[in-house]
């Protein structure tokens, strides 16, 4: 397993190398916005306020994957499946995190030599020390702060392979994935990288983290093949409280991901959190309006769903949409990934099971073009300027990102398909992945 | 004795109980079931796709009862359970060979 | 709907004025103490550390109503009508949260031109950017942090209408309720209006939020009719768990709502968590004893409501109170609440169904009376000197909101009555609002 | 019961003093670590960063217990017993947090005149007002983020005795053990006592929190007896999502506990915060992977098992080790703790329900101890100079501490068995402690 | 008249739902159940230690069919759960004595 | 045939299931049901307000055994689920006309 993904990151390595040298010449971040200087160059003093915030913003962001999008999608699915979507969003963090030390964090974030991917100074977390320092708070909360979107990324496509999957190609999937997509699309964007370079607006990953996951979802969703009675037979969620208790965490936490993403307390943040908010509520009171007036009844599962649909639309623009904006963001949110979430199921006859394409990566990436436009002061944004320039990098960022993860996907799933294999029994299937995949039973009221 | 297998709408538990025992008939069981009938289940939508759920929650009441208190208790049961409306349930009623009561073993109509 | 609130409002209006006339005299606060100078006025450096609590505190108080309050009543239902819960909490926050930035907002803290109303300077959030202040950290933030009370407020009244109510009135309802009794009381108390002249006290609600909510949540439930079985033959709460987890959230999230009411972090915002807390610990237990005497059985769902009597109870104090002072309020928290629940049932036999009036109106009158009392020296307090005339203010403050609170939501009920209409009918009352009115079952465990 | 809780600490006195007398030699405690001065002496400004992180982290620690730790706990047991799990957690922190501010402080805290206890000054949190600073932060912050400690040290004991133990026995045994176990211990440890003299390491409870109450609840259990049908015919947990919620609070919580414990938002807490996360990553993955291997399957209560003994073995050790001290540490945990599951209720044939031994007490002890190891610079830790030397004291202060905790803890056992007695009847546990103690039944889907 | 009780496998229900409609027995009445039998139930595995979980979730049939299809209904369900392997339950019958639906109270066949 | 459906104690499955075992009885179902009967329910106190449940939650245990058995197995489950207190439960026998296991199509006897 392990000498298989070594292999194939050197078959991708050498297929970068001609994009590579196109590449080079975009000279190096100067000053990464991120700024992460290693601890021999830090100068800035210690910011307790900044680094008290940065704290807790990771601890949100943690808490939105552990138990907020697990529970989020544990009570979408059956009764019978319910602990696997547990388990798979618990091992995805753990092995996440355990990557991210490893290899993932200086791939990521480490200066690197040409805009494709960053250094390996930092392997195993070398170099790090008490005193290293990301801007005015430790790089060690840097570290852990990043690593929670490096945790939740893979755990959103969970989504789309819900209760058919076997477990065993789950975590090969998720490490591939991570150093094959993750690492080197949030260095080209964050870490300086040449999407960073060429200016490219995404606070808080309406590209790295939305769009890879949105888009590698949809395809695994195609190549794992539909679960048994898709599309008219298929069973209602379970728990629809669940769904619910989980959106609101992913909502409060949704505050660390987007204003933490500011790093630090001050204005910028505060204006990143109204913003996100006001996205947030204004999705789902459109989404819940569109289920009233088409279905005839507004459903608990659909308003959150436009809560998430707001949020992951919003993500990206946070940093440079107004109030204004997000009313706007989120209005769309609602109606684009409510339409979106049919199209996938209807036309493209997708299983992307937990619509994880149709709210995440269609609201992503909606957000991440759309900034380009919100973003100005005619709508009270900050920071677009020239709306046409910035609508030019957001698409070709969009494309490029796109692009690359699905083909890294393809290989990676190709990959899962030869090793482990993909898909659990049909029996398996039947009898529901808890008891057979992890020897459990969800509810025992006696 | 004869089993008395009552499937009716679950808010009518209370009225049928109730109606139960103003016959005289003071032990029942009852289960929490699915039913499947003329009266058609329904749809739920989630995200733009429709589930269709084929079964009704329904309560069966289960009694046993003296031969001579059938009639009664089965016109309470009616009585009491009925809306008028489509899915208001069965009564069937089985033959039983014999009763006891674990506690005394008491048989027969006296275990009731 | 909308035409109708704005004749509503207008009708209002025209009622006000002679007491506006009269109110006339009171001088403009000199200094708000939720001091929102405009961004033109700041001159205050800001404060990363207040900044980061802030943030952090509008965060916590976010999670009390999603999932925590919504949980905290959800459990408390039959299961056919749990979801019905959860989506009112929901929609609420939502329909809340986008009122606040359009219009509730410069209502309850932009500078009036009379004691009685908030100036409209700031309508959809006009004049607010990046470097608004509020003291010594960005508007936006007090903005957020004041709308997760607006969130909340109305969520409390849920609990008075529970299993029997329209969802379209709900919606109503919460729209005019916030522009007619949230918006205006804010003002008076917090935003410089005329009982913030007067000096009253309220740290945190105990008027703005628990007496409005409880008082109208009395009056609603009367006017709505009981649910079908009241008294004698309703069913037991179907999830005492969920009530719990709930009233844990609400515990931990308290500490925003209160400590985060000093808008900093700093001496007070300790002794107001320590006081916070003792209050819910003492309530907790007087409770517990009370049923373990009464019935027999010292009861979960009995101890937590406690833990929400001594938490509503010294919310207007836990600015002024020191620990003694804590200890006897949650210990009149504890018993007078219990009490009360009783009484509402079975002397006024309204079907205030989950509360509401004898746990949060109750607690947060007696807390608001009794801070003159525990305010002062010699009970450890600190900012009250004279104990009768605070009281008298505080007794004043108390009756004019309550009355306000009483003909603005019988006006508002009788508006909803003939619009929407209240109730659902007895056959979608007997299926459970799950079904009827959102088309979703909660619990479908196979 | 108050008065035979006298007796015995009057009787506990006298055991002491010979010991006492021996641990004279030692000298006050210079400057307390957890620097405490008291109003009067506190010269040092507030730092509002600091004690917006404290806020936050004290926040934290109670999310711990409330839900985290008694979701972890009650979904574990059988339907039947669900409730009083929680009401168990709940009311002990109340009952925690009235002690905590009546007595408890003061005891752990408050300069003491030997090197056993604490002094007595600040009873009933006398002289503590809004302006007493520790360090600086508040110390009313101080005050309750060391409650939460006392709050869910005797919350990890309900594991040893679900299921069985009298509700009116669970209470008493947890005031007299917080008086006589936690209180001195945490002087020993952190108020300046004899312990901390000795230079003991020991950053957010390895031995004050862990040690302790692992112990206590195996001999607790011994005492009280297992279960009807202990080993071979128990219940499967009733709820594995419920305990996955519970863990991923306690997850998130932790972060305030171990971080928290710096008392700071700075480098150290950054620190402090990725080893804690590291050590829970690999611990879940090493049980996980233990599962499969051994069981054929991997599974949900498992890997979140796995998660709470990494984050117990990292707890003590957090202040002092680097990533790989916590990836060694964070393997060890999963290894030795899911072992040692199987020994005690295999070999030791005990019915420590829970495995409150297993897993917080072998996994807090063992951390104790390889802090002596993994803090040397070695292996990238900080503050270990003399590992033979750190090594001798970790085990002093461990075998000092548990010694206590079993002679306490016997005495303490043996006042509630023939006050309230220990066990409900055999009726009673078949029905269920929801229904026969607290008069309430968990689920009620109709 | 005969009440059919079928002891099927969880996931059979919906095919044994549409074989039964096939046959016209448009009426029937589901319970969740545990079972046990030949088909052993397994062990969970928490902790290190053995737990037996001795009964297998199973799905209850009951429908009441007139004497001349209970043969039918009877094939339609055998074919309808059978996998082959062990655990995919029984089919009883049991007499009915009357049977009447509440809403319109007609009785015996016409109830069904 | 006969089918013995038992209602009995939650707490006393086991041993109930163990006895039959023992009479040679190694197939049954079971069903968590609410049973009504001299046994009262009880009231839940929330709040200060008392909410009668007058439902008790017991196990239904039915079982088809051969004619030879009925006796020796309604013994046992008498035997193992008595405590000698109210609400201990009835057993009733009723007949069945045919059985069939799904798996192999024996019929009757062979079935069980
Ligand atoms: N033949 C049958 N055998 C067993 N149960 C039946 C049968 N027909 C109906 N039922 C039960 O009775 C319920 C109501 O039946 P349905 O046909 O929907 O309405 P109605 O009784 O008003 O005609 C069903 O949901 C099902 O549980
Ligand atoms: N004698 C019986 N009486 C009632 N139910 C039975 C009986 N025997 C089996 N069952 C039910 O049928 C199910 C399947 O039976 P089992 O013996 O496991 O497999 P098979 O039917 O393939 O022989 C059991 O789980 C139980 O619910
Ligand atoms: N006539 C009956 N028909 C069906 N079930 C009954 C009947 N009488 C009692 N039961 C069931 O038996 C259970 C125990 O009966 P109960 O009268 O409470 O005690 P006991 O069996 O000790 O006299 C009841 O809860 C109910 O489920």
């Amino acid at each position: 397993m392990i000498k298989k993904s070594l292999y194939l990151c050197a078959f991708l390595a050498a297929t970068c190398l001609p994009e590579m040298l196109i590449a080079q010449d975009s000279t190096q971040a100067e000053v990464a916005a991120v700024a992460l200087e290693t601890a021999a160059e830090a100068t800035t003093a210690l910011d307790s306020g900044n680094t008290a915030w940065m704290l807790t913003a990771t601890v949100l962001v943690l808490f939105m994957t552990l138990p907020g999008l697990a529970l989020f999608y544990g009570g979408l699915v059956r009764s019978r499946n319910v602990l696997s979507v547990l388990m798979h969003c618990f091992a995805i963090a753990c092995l996440a995190s355990v990557l991210w030390i490893a290899i993932l964090y200086t791939m990521a974030f480490a200066t690197g030599t040409s805009g494709w991917l960053g250094g390996f100074e930092h392997i195993g977390l070398k170099g790090i020390n008490i005193d290293s320092m990301a801007g005015d708070f430790p790089e060690t909360i840097f570290i852990m702060f990043q690593m929670t979107f490096a945790i939740i990324t893979p755990g959103l496509i969970v989504g789309a392979f819900v209760e058919r999957m076997k477990f065993s190609a789950i975590l090969l999937f998720t490490a591939l994935w991570l150093v094959l997509v993750y690492a080197p699309v949030t260095y080209w964007v964050w870490g300086g990288g040449w999407l960073f370079e060429n200016g490219v607006i995404d606070l808080a990953g309406g590209i790295v983290v939305h769009a890879t996951a949105g888009i590698s979802a949809l395809l695994l969703a195609k190549m794992l093949g539909p679960r048994d009675g898709f599309p008219n037979k298929l069973h209602v969620p379970h728990h629809p409280a669940m769904v619910m208790i989980g959106a609101s965490m992913l909502w409060v936490g949704w505050f660390g991901f987007n204003a933490g993403s500011q790093l630090a307390a001050n204005g910028n943040a505060g204006m990143t959190m109204l913003v996100t908010h006001i996205s947030a509520a204004v999705a789902s009171l459109t989404w819940m309006c569109l289920e009233w007036r088409i279905n005839g009844k507004p459903g608990l599962v659909g308003i959150v769903t436009g809560m998430v649909a707001g949020l992951a639309t919003i993500t990206p623009a946070s940093g440079n949409v107004g109030p204004l904006g997000a009313v706007c963001l989120g209005f769309l949110a609602g109606v684009v990934c409510y339409f979106a979430c049919g199209i996938v199921k209807n036309k493209l006859k997708i299983d992307d099971s937990l619509d994880v394409f149709a709210v995440h990566g269609v609201g992503g990436i909606m957000g991440t073009i759309l900034v380009a436009v919100f973003g100005t002061a005619v709508f009270g944004g900050t920071g677009v300027d020239d709306m046409v320039q910035q609508l030019s990098i957001q698409v070709k960022a969009v494309g490029a990102v796109v692009l690359w993860s699905i083909i890294a996907t393809f290989v990676i799933v190709m990959i899962c398909k030869f090793t482990t294999g993909l898909r659990v029994t049909e029996e398996v299937e039947n009898t529901g992945l808890d008891q057979s995949e992890h020897g459990e039973t969800a509810y025992q009221f006696e | 004795m004869k089993l008395i297998k009552a499937i009716v709408k679950p808010f009518k538990l209370d009225d049928v109980k109730d109606a139960l025992a103003e016959v005289g008939v003071a032990g029942l069981t009852v289960t929490e079931v699915k039913g499947f009938g003329r009266q058609k289940g329904h749809t739920e939508i989630y995200r733009g796709s429709e589930y269709t759920v084929d079964f009704l929650p329904k309560t069966m009441i289960e009694t046993v009862v003296d031969d001579d208190t059938v009639e009664q208790a089965v016109a309470a049961i009616v009585k009491a359970a009925k809306t008028g409306k489509i899915g208001d349930g069965k009564v069937f009623v089985l033959p039983i060979e014999s009763a006891i009561r674990i506690r005394t073993e008491e048989t027969d109509g006296e275990a009731l």
